[in-house]
């Protein structure tokens, strides 16, 4: 496995080795968090059980959102849940990504006509990687995992930790996230 | 930091707030704990962070548009929501089931409450701390989920019965792979026996905490094994039998306080394994006298019950899984309510967290068993 | 280090200040040295466990990063470097920041007296014990800290459980030290070693059968102030979602992992060096030893070893044991271990003063100390490859799909196992 | 089991000393009680030996808009007896109030709970009513038949941009009595972690 260079704008010739090999580091230790809200949550399991060892990745859960690489919206999400899950999003450190699995955190899917039932996962967070399937295998959960890992490979990291973190997605809730908690 | 001391009301009450994302509350469920150091005052649970309303859908489908959302009342006992309501739907109509589909779903129910039992012993262990069982149990689910996805074609939301039998007929080749996979499990409990349920720490961690005595588990509503932890010999398969299940011989394990007094934790616990084992015996049995014949009755395409009301349980394996179900002539239900086991299973930890230390309210909410969609909806 | 120095200096024949300069550098050089090492050693520990780990849960573990994903922990601490760093708006921000570098100088300072090999000591103090338990104690500080700093009531939780249990624990751990103390009559690590012999025999492990008792009441103190399960109640996961370090991400976070390891190899090493001989190579005399830089590498290489498997079963107990709730924690500590780890020293104590050293009956007790060991040794070892062999190699790939059995045979199996139905059906007939 | 529940019925009516209206139509048959002795015939079903029913199954509204009340349904059964029991009452639409059977059986209160949050239905005596299942700013009871939508919900759109809104509920046959806008009571120790409990991961 050898260091992505890139020559990119942002890269240039001296970051871009650093880059590369940051990169590599980064895409080879991403944490996901252990967080599931419904049928998903299963199969985030059995994705980190025996048959699909996601830990071969480097990829490990932890049970605290502060040391989480990785939000996986794992199944049907209600509006009481929704600002939880923000909440969870904010306190993650920066850089974060969030994988939207399944049909209930991609668009609702079949609670299309419930009244409880956020109709997608990106009305209220940024999401980087949506998974179809009701519920995903743990196949294709791998799958998004390590497409997550291939847009960190492409990230110019340097330059962006540089200025400030960011997700280059567009955050649907630019303010203050939800409602505050009581 | 002193601002978190303030914030009580009695200074020497601590309140934590525990969930909706907490590794042990399985899902989304929430306790407001009220502690004096470790040791509770009470513990108030706070749920439907996962209510989806699905009893409202269900008045905007027909009677078959219905039956995937069923899956997803649970997911973990699919095969018993879908058969719950597909009972209920046929005892309005009145439909007799065929006898190869009668034992078919009590395959696969009892298939699946192995697979259910699978996790949350897994997830009882892991809340004590020991991980390995945990992922010991989800390999043998992978073997599980294998055969189902060969049957019906989903890992975990079957969708397999229909209103009047089953969508599928079983291959001969899969009978065969089930039979390899029960000679293959029966000696796997036999292990997870010897390597954690009679642990020395797991049985200190389990007995004697937390007894529900019968009284307050039949209050309460406790059903299924909870209710037979605490002493009370009641299974809906046996006693008020249904479906195939006349035809089967297998043994309804009890709570008799193995390790501590009856209805403790590791009462709720051993039975699960139990259970187990049980279900064993009667796929044995299913795959000994499996019928010939069809596999689905006839059933109009858009069924149009008649008026009247219906209430009909299955033993899930959370125990009594009841499906309330309204007609009122048209091919929408009018009303439909779910009765299930942890709903009723959550609330009597507020009754009996009293006391406790927060250690063992994660024993107590794993060995309730208690999961978010069934209390939610 | 000091004759180093003076060496050195001597050498290039250096003047006063230079040669507090040459020492100053010396010691620094030193101390980046002993960082370093323990930093090596407790990431490679990381990776262990995960290996170990999947193992155990037919797994595979990491393996994607270098040869056997032995890159690994290097991944995840530059990924960690690299994270946000955060720290909470309601945190006292001082501590928070502080507790972290309290935990790593805490365990990390201690490698300074760990012997390594007869010549491979930072720093052979004559009070070398003593030191590396108080030293040890400045974790407990970061900890408690980190709880307190962090504004969160689970991470206070986890201190405060962190402080009891750690400080509980040091007593019994304390007085198994002493009994190897009062045998061998120094504090110095190097001493220790030095008043045991190459062979298992000559070991203070199998000294006398309270020698052997206060091993275990060693480890089992040393596991539970390193956290580790079945006493890992500070961050018991389950229960108290990370403990102390829940609100600590990136480098901060690093610290306490690392520290944690760095642990676990510091009391595996503590436990060679009092128990099991350190350094000492079998059939070779120390002074034959301090001749020969071959000799030397072999005596590293057996104290590598030997602290190896300490930390490797440290690890297998991890992952094979539940947890101890808070209170059964304190009554182990204070019901059990602290009178027997007293009822050590005073037997040990008694032993030296009537049986005189060298003396047939103290060579009796030795052997026969070391036969029983060894003897209860081969039956654990031969019980757990026969759980092996009976549960086989299970590595899930989906046999049955492929319609092929694993390597186990399920009547072997059952054949095995079943005591445990027969006892309860036998209890539900009768 | 259509004849036993008739006896049952008439054993608990017997005892009531009114007369119940007992309805056989498809499926179970279920006997409707006056709000008003509603909990007095729990409590008779509970204790009379006779009938001796210990287990509540489930407790449930049922909105009938048309008739303009909204039912209350028990199902009670007895594990000593095996028998069950289906009894219906039927409370005023308008403003819905019965007497709390949390007494009766402990299991009652998370059901009546659930009633009063999906129709608002108001148990007196209940220890702890409030909302279960949706949050506590929740508008409205969706369980009932009118019960509609609101556009959005804490800033989070109710409909998937680009989707079509689906509107809820069966078409009513006849405007049905609107039911006030409920007013949700919010109790002093509504058991929410009071502010200031700021620590991290919902561990707050």
């Amino acid at each position: 496995m050898t260091p992505t260079i890139e020559r990119g704008p942002e890269g240039g010739f001296a970051v871009g080795p650093i880059d590369g090999l940051l990169n590599l580091a980064r895409k080879h230790s991403l944490w996901y968090l252990l967080f599931g809200t419904a049928c998903c949550a299963i199969e985030l399991m059995q994705t980190g059980g025996p048959r699909t060892d996601t830990d071969r990745f480097g990829m490990v859960f932890r049970s605290t959102p502060r040391q989480a690489d990785v939000l996986v919206l794992a199944g049907t999400i209600s509006y009481k849940m929704a600002s939880r899950i923000r909440l969870l999003y904010d306190q993650m450190a920066e850089p974060k990504y969030v994988i939207a699995m399944g049909s209930c955190a991609n668009t609702g899917g079949l609670f299309q006509e419930s009244y409880a039932v956020v109709k997608g996962g990106d009305l209220f967070l940024p999401v980087d990687v949506y998974i179809p399937g009701c519920p995903p295998r743990p196949e294709s959960l791998c799958e998004g995992l390590m497409l997550i890992q291939q847009k960190i490979e492409r990230e110019p990291w340097l330059k962006k930790a540089w200025g400030k973190y960011k997700s280059d997605k567009p955050d649907p809730m630019p303010t203050e996230g939800c409602e505050p908690l009581r | 930091m002193t601002e978190v001391l303030q914030s009580t009301p009695d200074r020497e009450e601590l309140i934590l707030n525990m969930g909706p994302h907490h590794p042990s509350t399985h899902g989304v469920l929430r306790f407001i704990v009220h502690t004096d150091g470790e040791i509770m005052r009470k513990a108030v649970p706070d749920v439907g962070y996962l209510h989806r309303g699905l009893e409202k859908i269900a008045e905007l489908q027909t009677y078959p548009g219905y039956m995937p959302f069923t899956d997803r009342i649970n997911y973990l006992e699919v095969m018993f929501t879908n058969m719950a309501y597909a009972t209920a739907v046929e005892k309005l109509l009145g439909t007799e089931v065929p006898p190869r589909a009668e034992v078919l779903r009590v395959l696969v129910c009892e298939l699946n409450r192995i697979a259910s039992h699978q996790i949350t012993l897994g997830c009882i262990t892991m809340d004590l701390g020991a991980f390995t069982p945990f992922v010991h149990l989800l390999r043998e689910r992978e073997r599980i989920n294998d055969l189902m996805e060969a049957l019906c074609g989903n890992r975990l939301t079957f969708n397999y019965m229909r209103i009047g039998g089953v969508s599928q007929d079983v291959p001969d080749e899969w009978l065969k792979q089930l039979e390899a996979f029960l000679d293959h499990f029966e000696p796997v409990i036999d292990e997870f026996d010897s390597l954690i349920s009679y642990n020395e720490i797991l049985i200190k961690r389990m007995g004697e905490v937390a007894v529900i005595c019968a009284e307050d588990a039949v209050g309460f509503g406790l059903v299924g094994p909870n209710l037979r932890a605490s002493g009370v010999d009641w299974d809906v398969r046996r006693d008020l039998p249904y479906g195939a299940y006349p035809q089967m011989d297998f043994q309804v394990p009890v709570g008799m306080g193995e390790k501590g007094t009856v209805g403790d934790c590791f009462d709720r616990f051993i039975i699960r394994v139990e259970e187990m084992r049980q279900s064993c015996k009667i796929l044995r049995q299913c795959l000994a006298n499996l019928p010939e014949g069809d596999i689905k009755a006839k059933v109009p395409k858009m069924p149009r019950p008649p008026k009247g009301e219906v209430y009909s349980c299955v033993e899930g394996a959370r125990g009594e899984l009841g499906v309330y179900l309204i007609s009122d002539g048209t091919p929408k239900p009018y009303r439909l309510k779910w009765r299930t086991g942890s709903f009723a299973g959550l609330s009597i930890i507020e009754h009996i967290s009293r006391g406790l230390m927060i250690a063992d309210l994660v024993a107590v909410i794993a060995t309730l068993d208690v999961i978010a969609p069934e209390m939610d909806r | 280090m000091e004759t180093l120095s003076n060496y050195i200096a001597d050498y290039l024949e250096l003047s006063g200040l230079a040669r507090e300069i040459l020492y100053a550098v010396l010691i620094v050089a030193v101390a980046a040295g002993v960082f370093m090492v323990a930093l090596t050693i407790s990431g490679l520990l990381t990776l262990a466990e995960r290996r170990v780990a999947g193992r155990i849960q037919s797994r595979v573990g990491p393996n994607r990063v270098g040869p056997l994903g032995l890159l690994q922990w290097l991944a995840d601490g530059l990924k960690l470097i690299m994270k946000e760093d955060l720290v909470p708006a309601a945190a006292d921000g001082p501590l928070f920041r502080l507790a972290p570098y309290l935990v790593i100088v805490g365990v990390f300072a201690a490698f300074v007296s760990v012997p390594f090999g007869q010549l491979l000591i930072a720093a052979d103090l004559n009070v070398g014990v003593i030191y590396l338990l108080a030293i040890t104690s400045l974790v407990t500080v970061g900890v408690l800290m980190s709880g307190w700093a962090s504004n969160n009531k689970w991470s206070l939780l986890g201190g405060i459980r962190a402080a009891a249990q750690i400080v509980s624990y040091e007593v019994p751990a304390v007085l198994a030290v002493l009994s190897v103390v009062l045998l061998s009559g120094t504090l110095s690590m190097q001493g220790i070693i030095a008043a045991q012999g190459g062979w298992p025999w000559h070991w203070y492990l199998f000294h006398n059968p309270f020698t052997f008792l206060a091993f275990f009441l060693y480890f089992t103190a040393a596991v539970a102030e390193g956290n580790r399960t079945p006493f890992d109640l500070p961050e018991a996961e389950s229960e108290l979602v990370s403990g102390y370090n829940t609100e600590y991400s990136g480098m901060r976070f690093a610290g306490f992992f690392l520290g944690e390891f760095a642990n676990i190899y510091l009391m595996s090493a503590i436990a060679t060096t009092l128990f099991f001989g350190g350094w000492q190579i079998p059939g070779v005399t120390p002074e034959q030893q301090a001749t020969s830089w071959g000799l030397q590498l072999v005596g590293l290489l057996i104290f590598v070893a030997k602290a190896s498997i300490g930390c490797f079963v440290v690890i297998w107990l991890r992952w094979t044991f539940p947890r101890l709730r808070v209170d059964q924690l304190m009554s182990v500590c204070y019901r059990y271990l602290v009178p027997l780890s007293l009822l050590c020293l005073a037997a040990n104590a008694v032993y030296m003063l009537l049986i005189p050293a060298g003396s047939m009956i103290d060579r009796i007790i030795h052997y026969g100390t070391a036969a029983f060991g060894g003897l209860v040794g081969l039956i654990f070892l031969w019980r757990v490859f026969h759980h092996i062999r009976s549960v086989g190699d299970r590595l899930d790939l989906n046999v049955l799909a492929r319609g092929q059995k694993g390597r186990f045979d399920p009547r072997i199996q059952a054949r095995r196992y079943g005591k445990f139905r027969k006892k309860r059906y036998s209890k539900e007939t009768g | 089991m259509t004849t036993a529940s008739k006896e049952i019925c008439k054993k608990l009516a017997d005892k009531l000393g009114v007369v119940l209206d007992f309805r056989e139509e498809a499926g179970d048959p279920w006997a409707l009680i006056p709000a008003e002795r509603w909990k007095q015939a729990c409590l008779t079903a509970r204790d009379e030996p006779e009938l001796s029913f210990n287990f509540l199954r489930s407790l449930c509204g049922v909105d009938r808009p048309d008739d303009g009340v909204i039912e209350v349904v028990a199902h009670l059964f007895s594990y000593q007896h095996r028998h069950a029991l289906v009894i219906h009452t039927n409370t005023d639409r308008s403003a819905s109030r019965l007497e709390s059977v949390s007494s009766v059986w402990p299991a009652a209160i998370w059901h009546e709970r659930e009633t009063f949050d999906l129709f608002g239905v108001d148990f007196t005596g209940n220890p702890d009513l409030r909302r279960i299942l949706l949050p506590e700013d929740w508008v409205g009871h969706p369980l009932l038949k009118d019960y509609e939508e609101p556009d959005s919900y804490r800033g989070i759109p109710t409909t998937r941009p680009g989707y079509e809104k689906k509107k809820f509920g069966p078409q009513l046959k006849k405007p049905a009595p609107k039911k006030p806008a409920p007013k949700v009571e919010k109790k002093p120790e509504g058991g929410e972690a009071p502010k200031g409990t700021a620590g991290s991961a919902e561990q707050k």
